[in-house]
């Protein structure tokens, strides 16, 4: 038996390592690790008042607290039987565009397309295709300046209140980011160019299902209750109050991560899953650029999700500008929050994060304090895929050579855009 | 000293001609409070408030102020940016322009502050006259009327309000505004006395100052400070708020790759705990206690020895303030009480 | 001189601070050229770990015995230490588990694979080594790093406020949400620099950047209690990210 | 009382802007003793070496560019121009950044501050010096200035102590002084470990036994840390030292050093303005002065 172990996941964010045992050529065990303490943050959120839940819960990560602290505020609307304005509405999602704006930069700019070009990191692209790391860099900051517009931070937002925001942001502030994604929408076509320049990474195929958020718009991050999951084209709902029943969640004793599977097989969730979930969006600028980087859907590959973050910063950066006309046409309103009455019961939210599906669901009593929170991330969801795509990885790697196997493993990890500390919950059945 | 008077319905009128003066800044609303801020439109100015958050000192030592920026050969650069910018302040009450004319003592003297006296030139000053509220005790402190430090100042007496010129920028809004400022005639004299008693009469708070210099030195061991220091949370809202407060601190600092940087200077407060710690690690203010006491004790005393007389002007704006109410009139209070002697 | 040595750690947390070193979208080259990022697992996947490091600025709490040793590895090798962020200065919202039977929790919530795990309470990072500099907030201010960065540079140390988040708000003038609304803010016993980016915008402080060191939370509390919040409960919200300092 | 629109009669001799540094080179720098080195400093503009003059006692405003800036006293006298001598303990952030610049660097300057001692009062009596450690440092500048002007003072006495032979500021010039004639220069040291120290040994008020004091007639210039203000203070008034002939130099911290920024305010005094040279008899009538 030989073992192949990965001992630090770099580029990711957390700590992980993935270990592949062989026996000859078959592979007879495939772990993800995971290496994150854990911060027990659920049951400590028990006794507090539903106004210090999100705060608490958005740091399980700060890559996705955008959508940590939407989805936990959904769930307490949720629970309070709370309905927020259209304008509320619309801000939340421009701050979900933010963020996926953001984090998709990051994540292929500075994480991921090194891999492609063989450089260990984003300073060291940088030092050769300067041109490259900057347009990663200035999508990046038009989503964190999003961020920073609609959440007043651009990493754990503190303006998004149960019931509204604190305070709306001005008109000028609204203006000068629509100059900003005006400019971006060209930067988003040549991320596409980039992405479609880079050699093809055709090492992993599998059988692969997957789960998305099934929303009104088809590509809100934000509106809709129901969970899709696609298999070989069958297409099964899950609606929010049943979402147990999607994870189906198992503690592995090799990570402080549960692991899900939906009837048996795990699943992806992600940007490559919403393009499946939801694949009536793509039509427009965003069917061209797909041809351009050769995605045909439903995807085999699991590398193929980087394309569809690439596509989805064309998305995410129309939808926004739709967002802030819309707004700007309707004149921005001095709202103050929906006034808040706590009562018992339970709040169930799903919402797209950047890495796919994120779950909060909490217990109420009459005082608006919390008696049970659940959290599932997208990372936790995907870690038994994770491992699926793995063994896949290894089982055609047709050179045994440990480098090149080491190097797989990694690009299939991060292909996943894996947020090791998110994926670091706990859930009491 | 001239004294005219303007109908008020000329009012609009005046305050479009005084725009071409500088950028007109007025009360507006905030939340149900009031702030400085600068007029986008007319309307938005509020004439009868009671107190502004900030007081006018913020136009003259700014919150942050860079004072030089640093470039290496050469040297320390003054930062004069905004200095001569023209400004009008419309509605600065009497106690307000009071607390402007003692910050003007400190920032002269024998080291005049150039960045105050320069804005305290190019800033122009239309007072107005209000009326007390429940934390007002201007009139206790001697600051319920001001002859001097503003360009204009309104009083408010029914149809008109009754103008002080107070400079020649003032002569010359006038002037510019045209006919529609009248001369005084012998009823709106009446009329000014009248409301000058009404307001004697509505302020609901009285300090009695005199011989307080001297009642301080006596309670310098006093247990109320003890009680104070053990409510203040050192928040420094007393001196932020306050229209004589004129701590500053200052820090330098570099910018990232350049040996370049500036220096800035930002509003200090004597209730932090550092205000008076120095580097060999002895504070000579350390327990909160004592740093209460000095805040007090330098107004109320201190500034009488410096200046004749204490510098604060009675606006109640530390009493508003305090979230643990620590009430300066209360303090007063019970350090001039005697066993069988009511205070005040 | 040469270009200092830098390592970027992150401990158990959730990445924000070295996430904001990332949105310096700005400054980032120019960074990248000042200083010699030798170890940092988050952005690069060639890094030296075991070379010394002039500075190593090390993110989250001490969760986990390995956390512990990497820390130590860590302090050995570094002239000076930096504790990033709310959870390496205080423990940070980890820290909540003060005083919760954390055996308990994790069996709660993992069943018996629970036991299994290296888990133990947070710590922050001067609990187990020697710290130089503290720069709090969850996450750091980004200006706050780049002054960092920038003193350091020039031998220097930076500075920041000593002052509570009550003395920034009054100085941008907002309305009190303690006084005016009743709302339980944290800002006059927490530390300053962030602006008052809360109460800016209408919400209440929760205290993020943890206690400033002349907090008096007592005089604090007794308000919060007058104006009808339950004590313990209010002691607790002051205690969200940092266990200690503060009541 | 100053009127508010009183233009200033008195300028600072550097320049209308009270607050601006101007630029000095390090021309050396001298380690008397590990962590309280001398630096000698010439303004970089000729027209300032030749024109900035002071009094023993005041003290200049002293910027280490993008660190900040500090009071140092002068330790030079003003009868030797051209130059300024400051002898700076490395306590903290700006006095670090100091000791980690070079000769040749330059530094920022403004000044001088403070009252200084108030020399025509002194001049014509008998002058006892009194210091401890740092204190030495802002009354060096007296003890040159009464040594140059020697026909202006009766006797000159220096008491001066600090702990080992090696932490004694400016030792070869004051042990030069011991031989002399026109000075009764008292050194000594608390501990003489190493046996080569060649003057008293004891603490500071052992002096006394070795001085002679008219104390009707006499200034004292005391300065040095608490330890030093406590048994010397007690000393003089025993002797009947007027409580006004007493002089002090305080310490407070300051960011301005010219009565605005509020941190030196001792009761109703700010120590730059009206001081750091204060009488005894103000010490007692202010609060917490020492
Ligand atoms: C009138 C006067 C004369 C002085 N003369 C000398 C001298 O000749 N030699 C000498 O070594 N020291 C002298 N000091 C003390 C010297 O100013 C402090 O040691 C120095 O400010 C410490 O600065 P730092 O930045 O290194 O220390 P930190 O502790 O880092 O201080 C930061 C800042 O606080 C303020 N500060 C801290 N300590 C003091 C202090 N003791 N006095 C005033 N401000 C302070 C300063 O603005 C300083 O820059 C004098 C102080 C005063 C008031
Ligand atoms: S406002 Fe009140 S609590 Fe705050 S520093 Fe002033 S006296 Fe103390
Ligand atoms: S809102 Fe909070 S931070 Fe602001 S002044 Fe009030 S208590 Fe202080
Ligand atoms: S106001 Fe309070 S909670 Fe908000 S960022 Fe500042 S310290 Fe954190």
């Amino acid at each position: 038996m030989s073992v192949i172990v990965i001992e630090h996941l770099a580029r990711v964010e957390g700590h992980g390592g993935i270990t592949v045992e062989l026996e000859g050529d078959a592979v007879t065990n495939v772990r993800f690790d995971v290496f994150e303490g854990s911060r027990l943050l659920e049951p400590l959120v028990r006794g507090k008042r539903y106004d210090e839940v999100p705060p608490i819960l958005s740091r399980i990560c700060a890559i996705c607290s955008a959508a940590h602290t939407l989805t936990s505020l959904k769930a307490t609307e949720a629970a309070f039987g709370i309905r927020v304005s259209p304008q509320t509405e619309l801000l939340r999602e421009l701050l979900f565009r933010g963020e996926s704006i953001e984090s998709h930069a990051l994540h292929l700019f500075l994480l991921a397309i090194p891999d492609y070009l063989n450089y260990p990191g984003a300073v060291a692209l940088a030092a050769d295709k300067p041109a490259a790391v900057l347009l990663g860099l200035r999508l990046k900051k038009l989503g964190n300046r999003i961020q920073e517009t609609i959440g007043g931070r651009a990493v754990h937002p503190v303006n998004a209140l149960v019931g509204g925001f604190g305070k709306v942001p001005a008109l000028d502030q609204l203006i000068e980011l629509r100059s900003g994604l005006l400019q971006a929408a060209a930067d988003a076509d040549a991320a596409i160019d980039l992405m479609a320049s880079l050699p093809a990474a055709d090492f992993c195929h599998s059988e692969t299902v997957y789960a998305a958020l099934r929303s009104p718009h088809l590509d809100s991050y934000y509106l809709g209750d129901e969970v899709m999951v696609v298999t070989d084209g069958n297409r099964a709902i899950v609606p929010a109050s049943d979402y147990a029943s999607l994870t189906n969640e198992k503690a592995v004793p090799h990570s402080h991560a549960k692991h899900s599977s939906f009837r048996g097989s795990p699943f992806m969730v992600g940007s490559l899953a919403r393009l499946t979930v939801n694949p009536r969006r793509l039509t427009g600028k965003l069917a061209v650029a797909m041809k351009r980087l050769k995605l045909s859907l439903p995807a085999d590959n699991p590398m193929d999700n980087n394309k569809a973050q690439a596509l989805e910063l064309i998305n995410d950066v129309e939808r926004a500008l739709e967002i802030i006309e819309q707004l700007l046409r309707d004149g921005i309103k001095d709202e103050r929050p929906m006034p808040v009455q706590p009562r018992a019961g339970t709040g169930t939210a799903i919402t797209e994060a950047p890495r796919g599906l994120l779950i909060h669901s909490y217990q109420y009593d009459a005082d608006g304090c919390v008696v049970a929170a659940d959290v599932i991330t997208p990372t936790a969801l995907n870690a038994a895929s994770m491992e699926l795509h793995f063994r896949r990885g290894v089982e055609q790697c047709a050179e045994r050579e440990e480098a090149v196997i080491t190097k797989r493993l990694q690009m299939i990890a991060r292909a996943y855009d894996p947020c090791i500390s998110c994926s670091v919950h706990l859930v009491r059945r | 000293m001239k004294i005219l008077k303007l109908p008020k319905e000329k009012l609009d009128l005046f305050a479009s001609v005084v725009q071409q003066f500088g950028e007109l800044h007025a009360p507006v609303e905030q939340d149900g409070k009031f702030v400085f801020r600068r007029l986008t439109r007319w309307s938005d100015a509020r004439l009868e408030y009671d107190r502004t958050l900030l007081p006018p000192k913020k136009y003259f030592l700014p919150p942050r102020e860079t004072m030089f920026r640093y470039r290496p050969g050469e040297g320390f650069l003054p930062n004069t940016e905004g200095l001569d910018q023209r400004l009008i302040l419309f509605g600065v009450h009497a106690c307000d322009v009071y607390a402007l004319n003692i910050l003007d003592r400190v920032f002269a003297g024998k080291f005049p502050d150039p960045y105050y006296q320069a804005r305290r030139k190019n800033i122009g000053i239309i007072g107005i006259d209000c009326t007390p509220d429940k934390h007002c005790f201007c009139r206790s402190m001697r600051a319920d009327f001001v002859d001097h430090g503003f360009d204009l100042f309104f009083y408010d007496t029914g149809d008109y309000y009754q103008v002080l010129v107070g400079t020649a920028l003032g002569d010359d809004m006038v002037l510019a505004t045209g006919s529609v400022f009248e001369p005084e005639e012998a009823a709106d004299i009446d009329d000014y006395k009248r409301r000058s008693w009404n307001k004697r009469r509505s302020f609901q708070l009285d300090v009695e100052i005199r011989d307080l210099p001297e009642i301080f030195e006596m309670e310098y061991q006093s247990e109320i400070w003890d009680d104070l220091g053990g409510r203040c949370l050192s928040c420094g809202s007393c001196s932020m708020v306050c229209p004589t407060c004129y701590c500053y601190d200052v820090v330098d600092d570099v910018e990232l790759g350049s040996r370049g940087g500036n220096r800035t200077r930002a509003w200090d407060s004597c209730l932090f705990a550092n205000h008076a710690l120095v580097a060999s690690g002895e504070n000579f203010r350390g327990p909160r206690a004592s740093r209460i006491k000095f805040r007090f004790y330098h107004k109320q005393r201190g500034f009488v020895a410096e200046y004749g007389r204490p510098s604060c002007v009675g606006c109640g704006r530390c009493i508003t303030a305090c979230p643990v109410s620590i009430d300066v009139v209360q303090v007063i209070d019970r350090l001039r009480r005697v066993q069988d002697v009511a205070s005040r | 001189m040469g270009k200092p040595t830098v390592g970027i750690f992150g401990l158990t947390g959730c990445a924000g601070d070295q996430l904001v070193i990332l949105n310096c979208e700005d400054q980032l080259l120019d960074l990248v050229a000042l200083i010699d990022i030798r170890d940092f697992l988050m952005a690069s996947s060639e890094n030296r770990t075991d070379c010394p490091l002039d500075v190593a600025l090390v993110e989250g709490a001490v969760l986990t015995n390995r956390d512990a040793e990497r820390l130590r590895a860590i302090r050995q090798r570094s002239n000076l230490l930096v504790a990033l962020g709310t959870c390496a200065v205080w423990g940070g919202v980890a820290a909540l588990d003060r005083g919760a039977d954390r055996s308990q929790l994790l069996e709660e919530v993992y069943g018996e694979a629970g036991h299994g795990y290296d888990s133990s309470h947070a710590q922050a990072l001067r609990e187990i080594v020697r710290v130089d500099l503290n720069i709090t907030g969850c996450p750091i201010e980004k200006e706050h790093f780049l002054a960092a960065i920038a003193a350091l540079l020039n031998g220097d140390t930076p500075v920041y406020p000593s002052y509570p988040v009550c003395t920034e708000c009054r100085m941008q003038e907002n309305n009190c949400l303690l006084m005016e609304r009743g709302l339980p803010c944290c800002g006059p016993v927490t530390a300053a620099g962030c602006g008052a980016r809360c109460p800016d915008l209408r919400v209440p402080c929760i205290g993020c950047r943890g206690p400033m060191a002349d907090a008096n939370p007592v005089s604090l509390l007794e308000v919060l209690e007058q104006k009808g919040f339950d004590r313990r409960q209010a002691a607790a919200r002051l205690r969200t990210f940092a266990p200690e300092g503060v009541a | 009382m100053l009127l508010a629109d009183e233009v200033a009669t008195h300028h600072p001799v550097l320049s209308d802007n009270p607050y601006q540094p101007h630029m000095a080179r390090i021309v050396r720098i001298y380690k008397m003793v590990e962590n309280n080195h001398l630096f000698t400093l010439r303004f970089l503009e000729d027209r300032l070496a030749h024109s900035f003059r002071h009094l023993p006692g005041q003290f200049i405003m002293l910027s280490v560019p993008g660190v900040g800036e500090m009071p140092i006293s002068i330790s030079s006298s003003p009868s030797r121009p051209e130059v300024l001598e400051l002898c700076v303990r490395r306590v903290g952030r700006v006095t670090n950044a100091l000791y980690r610049l070079k000769t040749n660097d330059v530094v920022g300057v403004r000044g001088p501050y403070g009252n200084g001692y108030p020399m025509q009062e002194i001049m014509g009596n008998d002058i006892l010096l009194a210091a401890g450690g740092l204190g030495m440092a802002p009354l060096r500048s007296l003890l040159w200035y009464a040594l140059d002007h020697r026909d202006r003072f009766n006797n000159i006495t220096l008491m001066y102590g600090a702990k080992r032979p090696e932490d004694m500021l400016f030792r070869e010039e004051l042990t030069a002084l011991v031989d002399r004639t026109d000075i009764n220069c008292l050194l000594t040291v608390d501990a003489d470990p190493g046996g080569t120290w060649k003057n008293h040994v004891g603490l500071l008020p052992t002096l006394f036994d070795h001085a002679k004091i008219d104390p009707l007639h006499s200034y004292a210039a005391v300065c040095g840390p608490p330890v030093v203000y406590k048994f010397i203070l007690q000393r003089l008034l025993d002797l009947g030292f007027p409580k006004n002939h007493i002089l002090m130099s305080l310490e407070r911290r300051m960011k301005c050093g010219v009565g605005k920024c509020g941190h030196c305010s001792i009761g109703y005094k700010y120590t730059c303005l009206q001081g750091p040279i204060f009488t005894y008899w103000d010490a007692i009538n202010l609060p917490e002065m020492i």
